[in-house]
């Protein structure tokens, strides 16, 4: 199809873009706006297909709008239960309301201004000739990099040291996550019928990510979906309020996370060995090099987005023998929480957003 | 012929797209309203897959069309599952 | 030796990778990676100053299609301060936390964290640099927060916040020039850039996004509760070597890879925040009740001397007077990196010893803690800027440019911020030597003593001597 | 120029500076994450614009590599900023 006749989808497209992301932005309730933003990112998911990069559509769907959808749902949900202490609501803001009218003007003058310089920017660039060079040398080298899906070849070979760094942020986020405390309770069971799309959902998601696995070297796809994809069936086992979602226990937990970060520097330094670049692969064996790497990153992906939707290291599991079965709940520690304390009325979403406000003060 | 057909399921399920939304607009309180998207929804989907996989030559695409449907049809029966049993709950504590 | 780009980045992070996965071994596996990062990174700055400048091609491909590491003198002697300041800092740490649990989550962050700062400083690629600023923020943000109290994770959460910010606007740069010119390579950008409509709001995106990372006033109204609130060790390599880092990209964006498109105004602008910085940082200094918020906002201060530079390098023509200039900036840099680290140990010391970093109630420690009393001395000189200190190098060569150009105000800020300067180091030390008697015990606390001590040196005395090699090393290798 | 290039860049230039305006005045933290996240979006939509080289013809990769690298960023400091404000909200309950 022509770029003329996609006109009408791309301003639809667009459209709907600008207005999710304005009322997601404005308005006081946490709830709203996050479900605003979840739906923005699937919105833009398709935006991406229509711009044909598919790649970057599945990693915006599973994690720009699922994950860190889940993460702020998550977020918003604890923070409406949270008891109420008297002293914080008590405590509003006091700031002069003339000094807040002229700082919100200047601010939104400021974001203006930067807006307009952007677009200005961008329109001398897109207006000058389209810069070639580098796609015409990814294509050049892409038989050498020993997968075919130009977008893989770029991440995991061309520029393979970014991803490393990349993995390396994700796995600092979870350490840093892990030194603030202990993970967030479980959920209850969800009801029977959640339970049923669980149980029919997890094995097609592992298997949907194995594939995303396999199929990235010549198609869309690749550790970054896949490890999405993952973590996505352990997100929904614990929704579902199951106490094993798959995660491994103490000392292999921590090989799974760092399995990513250090099966790329292994591969790196033993080709350095070799007398090779750093992770510089010999052409014969760039696919299976990758293709290991990957395995490794999809693992130590899908363990760490888990863990940061679990808000911090799962409580130890106490294997016990109920009813025949080998169960595994969690050992309580600190309070315990009662099913009445989770049942209980939740306050209203946009109380929930002025109870962090609190807690952030002026910032 | 068939591509006849397939334009008419197509515009059908457009059709059943947009009650859908204006019932998910219009209508009184969450539970009609959730009804409405729903039923709407799943019908709507399944008429375009449907004219889609007409219009389609390979059976792999016909099968994955299916699965999206199939896919669609579970999240969304339990999401709106959720959803409902979610207000029911609210209503009775309040 | 062109492997050494990559082994100094490799080193602290297979060391974090065994920290984590061998908690029981990890003070020692990470002093053993620190170690040898810190033998990596001077033989780097050996080979950089008798071959000139290295590259590293990662994955064999040419730079453009994939990342290229590059190291300079000025790269290099940055490394080598990150090396010094973070191994010292390392061995005071290995006192400071002393529960086990503490160190198994300490040591892998503070590894990641000095892999950032060498992949930050080796970088020849804008999008990577994006991704090391990330690594950086993220890491410093939770070393920041495990001091675990409200105001410790308070201060995280807003410097972690402002930090996505400025990495956002940098990111946003990136782009602009990418849609620009095709390529992410510093070196071939440097050919290519011109001065225009792409580059210029490009550069302003960039730089704000870092000035906000480096807290230049009034963008720094973060960094002070951070920076004082963080354990220790933390705060001084967030206060030494984190701000400075982004302050490198800002000199390496302005000084080299877009050098063409910088105007005089522009960079007297940076100049003017920078006196704001300087005055401004000096006096909350001097108000501080805190020895750790004096530390804090002295850091501002600081930094501001460094943007002072900035109108003065754009208006010298390039020769040997620029080139000194260019030198007493980056002297000043590495003092300051120097005397803050070990201050910061220093504070910590009398914080943990006596429970609190009141000023009006440190009389008695200099009885109680000499060697720590003199190395808050030793940082002192070098805040200050006396002779023979690397500061008074710098501040020297500030004052000769600016009456060479004739910008004689930068002069007058200068000679202020020095003398606030003294003026509360003197506040602390006048509370610090009370009259009240104390058994006398030269250095008390060996382990955490030693390292405050010897970047005191460091600060005040070797880099005053320094001034020469470092200049060959600047000339060679830029 | 492309129509679309155009479009979807633009487009992207003022989601950044919504997100931006949000991230900079809003009291809510979680307002302000999505704030951060959708400066991101935008800065994204502007390199995937650029990447765009017409319908049939293959985009630029390199771009879609960098934007699926600054996704995964962005949600790593997304989970570390929500980890923070719940152990400040836990710490303050606690007081």
């Amino acid at each position: 199809m022509s770029d003329t006749s996609l006109l009408v989808l791309d301003g639809l497209l667009v459209i709907s873009l600008v207005t999710l992301a304005w009322t997601a932005l404005a308005g006081s309730d946490a709830r709203r706006s996050v479900i605003l933003f979840m739906a923005f990112g699937l919105v833009l998911a398709a935006a991406w297909v229509r711009l044909l990069a598919p790649d970057v559509a599945l990693a915006e769907a599973a994690i720009g709008a699922g994950l860190a959808g889940a993460l702020l749902l998550a977020a918003v949900r604890e923070q409406s239960r949270q008891p109420l202490p008297a002293r914080i609501v008590s405590k509003r803001s006091h700031n002069k309301p003339g000094v807040n009218i002229a700082l919100q003007w200047a601010v939104s003058v400021l974001c203006a201004v930067l807006a307009g310089t952007l677009a200005w920017a961008l329109a001398h660039a897109l207006n000058s000739a389209p810069q070639n060079a580098l796609p015409r040398a990814v294509s050049a080298n892409l038989e050498a990099s020993g997968v075919s899906n130009p977008v893989t070849a770029v991440l995991l070979n061309f520029r393979a040291y970014d991803t490393l760094l990349e993995l390396a942020v994700l796995l600092t986020a979870v350490l840093g996550i892990f030194a603030l405390g202990p993970a967030r309770p479980g959920y209850q069971s969800a009801g029977p019928v959640f339970d049923g799309l669980a149980r029919w959902l997890v094995p097609v998601l592992i298997l949907t990510a194995g594939y995303l696995l396999w199929v990235g070297a010549h198609a869309p796809g690749g550790a970054f979906q896949a490890g999405a994809t993952l973590a996505a069936a352990s997100v929904v086992l614990r929704l579902a309020g199951r106490h094993q979602i798959g995660l491994p226990q103490g000392p292999a937990l921590r090989v799974v996370m760092a399995a990513g970060v250090g099966m790329f520097v292994l591969v790196g330094l033993g080709l350095l060995v070799a007398g090779r670049p750093f992770l510089g692969y010999p052409p014969p064996w760039a696919g299976g090099l990758i293709l290991m790497i990957e395995s490794a990153a999809t693992l130590a992906i899908a363990a760490t987005l888990v863990l940061a939707f679990l808000g911090g290291q799962p409580r130890p599991l106490a294997v016990r023998v109920a009813r025949g079965r080998i169960a595994a709940t969690p050992i309580p520690t600190g309070k315990p929480v009662s099913p009445e304390g989770i049942r209980s009325t939740e306050p209203h979403a946009a109380e929930a957003c002025h109870r962090i406000q609190e807690t952030q003060k002026r910032c | 012929m068939i591509d006849v057909l397939s334009a008419l399921l197509v515009l059908a399920g457009v059709g059943f797209y947009l009650t859908g939304s204006i019932g998910l607009l219009r209508l009184p309180d969450l539970y009609s309203r959730l009804h409405a998207l729903t039923k709407a929804d799943n019908l709507g989907l399944g008429l375009l897959v449907a004219g889609l996989a007409l219009h389609s030559q390979e059976l792999l695409t016909v099968l994955k069309l299916l699965l999206i449907w199939l896919a669609v049809l579970a999240a969304s029966a339990a999401s709106a599952h959720l959803i409902a049993r979610h207000a029911r709950r609210q209503e009775t504590t309040s | 030796m062109t492997e050494l780009l990559i082994g100094l980045v490799a080193t602290p992070l297979t060391g974090a990778l065994v920290t984590m996965l061998l908690p029981r071994f990890a003070t020692s596996v990470a002093i053993a990676a620190g170690v040898l990062t810190t033998v990596a990174a001077g033989t780097l700055l050996y080979g950089v100053g008798t071959r000139g400048a290295l590259g590293y091609d990662i994955g064999g491909w040419t730079a453009g299609l994939g990342i290229a590491l590059r190291a300079d003198g000025l790269s290099a002697l940055l490394l080598m301060m990150n090396a010094l300041v973070m191994l010292a800092a390392s061995v005071y740490a290995s006192a400071y936390f002393s529960k086990t649990a503490e160190r198994a989550r300490f040591w892998p962050l503070w590894l990641l964290l000095w892999t950032a700062l060498n992949a930050l400083l080796l970088s020849g690629d804008l999008f990577n640099l994006y991704v090391t600023l990330e690594l950086l923020g993220l890491s410093a943000v939770a070393l920041a927060s495990l001091g675990n109290k409200t105001a410790a994770v308070q201060a995280a959460l807003r410097y972690l916040l402002v930090g996505l910010l400025g990495s956002m606007l940098f990111l946003a740069g990136v782009s602009l020039i990418y849609a620009g010119y095709g390529t992410l390579d510093m070196a071939s950008l440097a050919h290519v850039a011109q001065a225009g409509p792409i580059v210029w709001p490009a550069l302003a995106l960039m730089t704000v996004g870092l000035l906000l990372k480096t807290a230049l006033f009034p963008l720094h109204f973060w960094l002070p509760p951070a920076h004082a609130s963080a354990p220790a060790p933390v705060s001084a390599v967030l206060s030494a070597l984190v701000v400075k880092a982004s302050f490198y990209l800002v000199l390496r964006l302005w000084l080299d890879v877009f050098a063409e498109a910088v105007t005089p105004a522009a960079a007297s602008l940076l100049g003017v925040l920078g006196a704001g910085a300087v005055l401004w940082g000096s006096w909350r200094a001097l108000r501080a009740e805190r020895l750790k918020l004096l530390a804090a906002y002295s850091t501002v201060a600081q930094l501001g001397y460094l943007f002072l530079f900035f109108p003065l390098l754009q208006a010298l023509p390039p020769g040997s007077a620029r080139d000194l200039a260019v030198g007493g900036l980056i002297i000043l840099a590495l003092t300051h990196g120097f005397a803050k680290a070990g201050l910061f140990l220093a504070i910590g010391i009398i914080q943990q010893r006596s429970g609190h970093d009141t000023i009006r109630e440190l009389d008695g420690t200099a009885q109680r803690l000499p060697a720590t009393t003199f190395a808050i001395a030793l940082g002192g000189v070098a805040l200050i800027g006396l002779p023979p200190s690397g500061t008074f190098l710098g501040k020297w060569h500030l004052l000769v440019a600016a009456f060479t150009t004739g910008q004689w105000w930068w002069v007058v800020v200068a000679v202020i911020g020095s003398l606030l300067a003294a003026a509360y180091i003197f506040r602390v030390l006048g509370h610090a030597f009370g009259h009240r008697a104390y058994p006398n015990q030269p250095v008390a606390i060996a382990r955490e003593e030693w390292p405050a001590l010897l970047l005191g040196v460091t600060a005040a005395v070797l880099m005053g001597l320094a001034g020469a090699p470092l200049w060959r090393l600047l000339e060679g290798g830029a | 120029m492309l129509t679309a290039q155009w479009l979807y860049g633009m487009s992207g230039c003022l989601i950044a500076a919504l997100g931006l305006r949000t991230a900079l005045l809003h009291a809510c933290l979680l307002h302000r994450l999505i704030g951060i996240n959708l400066t991101g979006a935008g800065v994204f939509m502007v390199l995937i614009a650029v990447a765009y080289r017409g319908a049939g013809m293959p985009p630029d990769p390199v771009p879609h590599a960098l934007v699926l690298t600054g996704i995964v960023v962005a949600v790593s400091a997304t989970a570390l900023a929500l980890a923070l404000a719940r152990r400040l909200t836990a710490e303050q309950i606690n007081d």
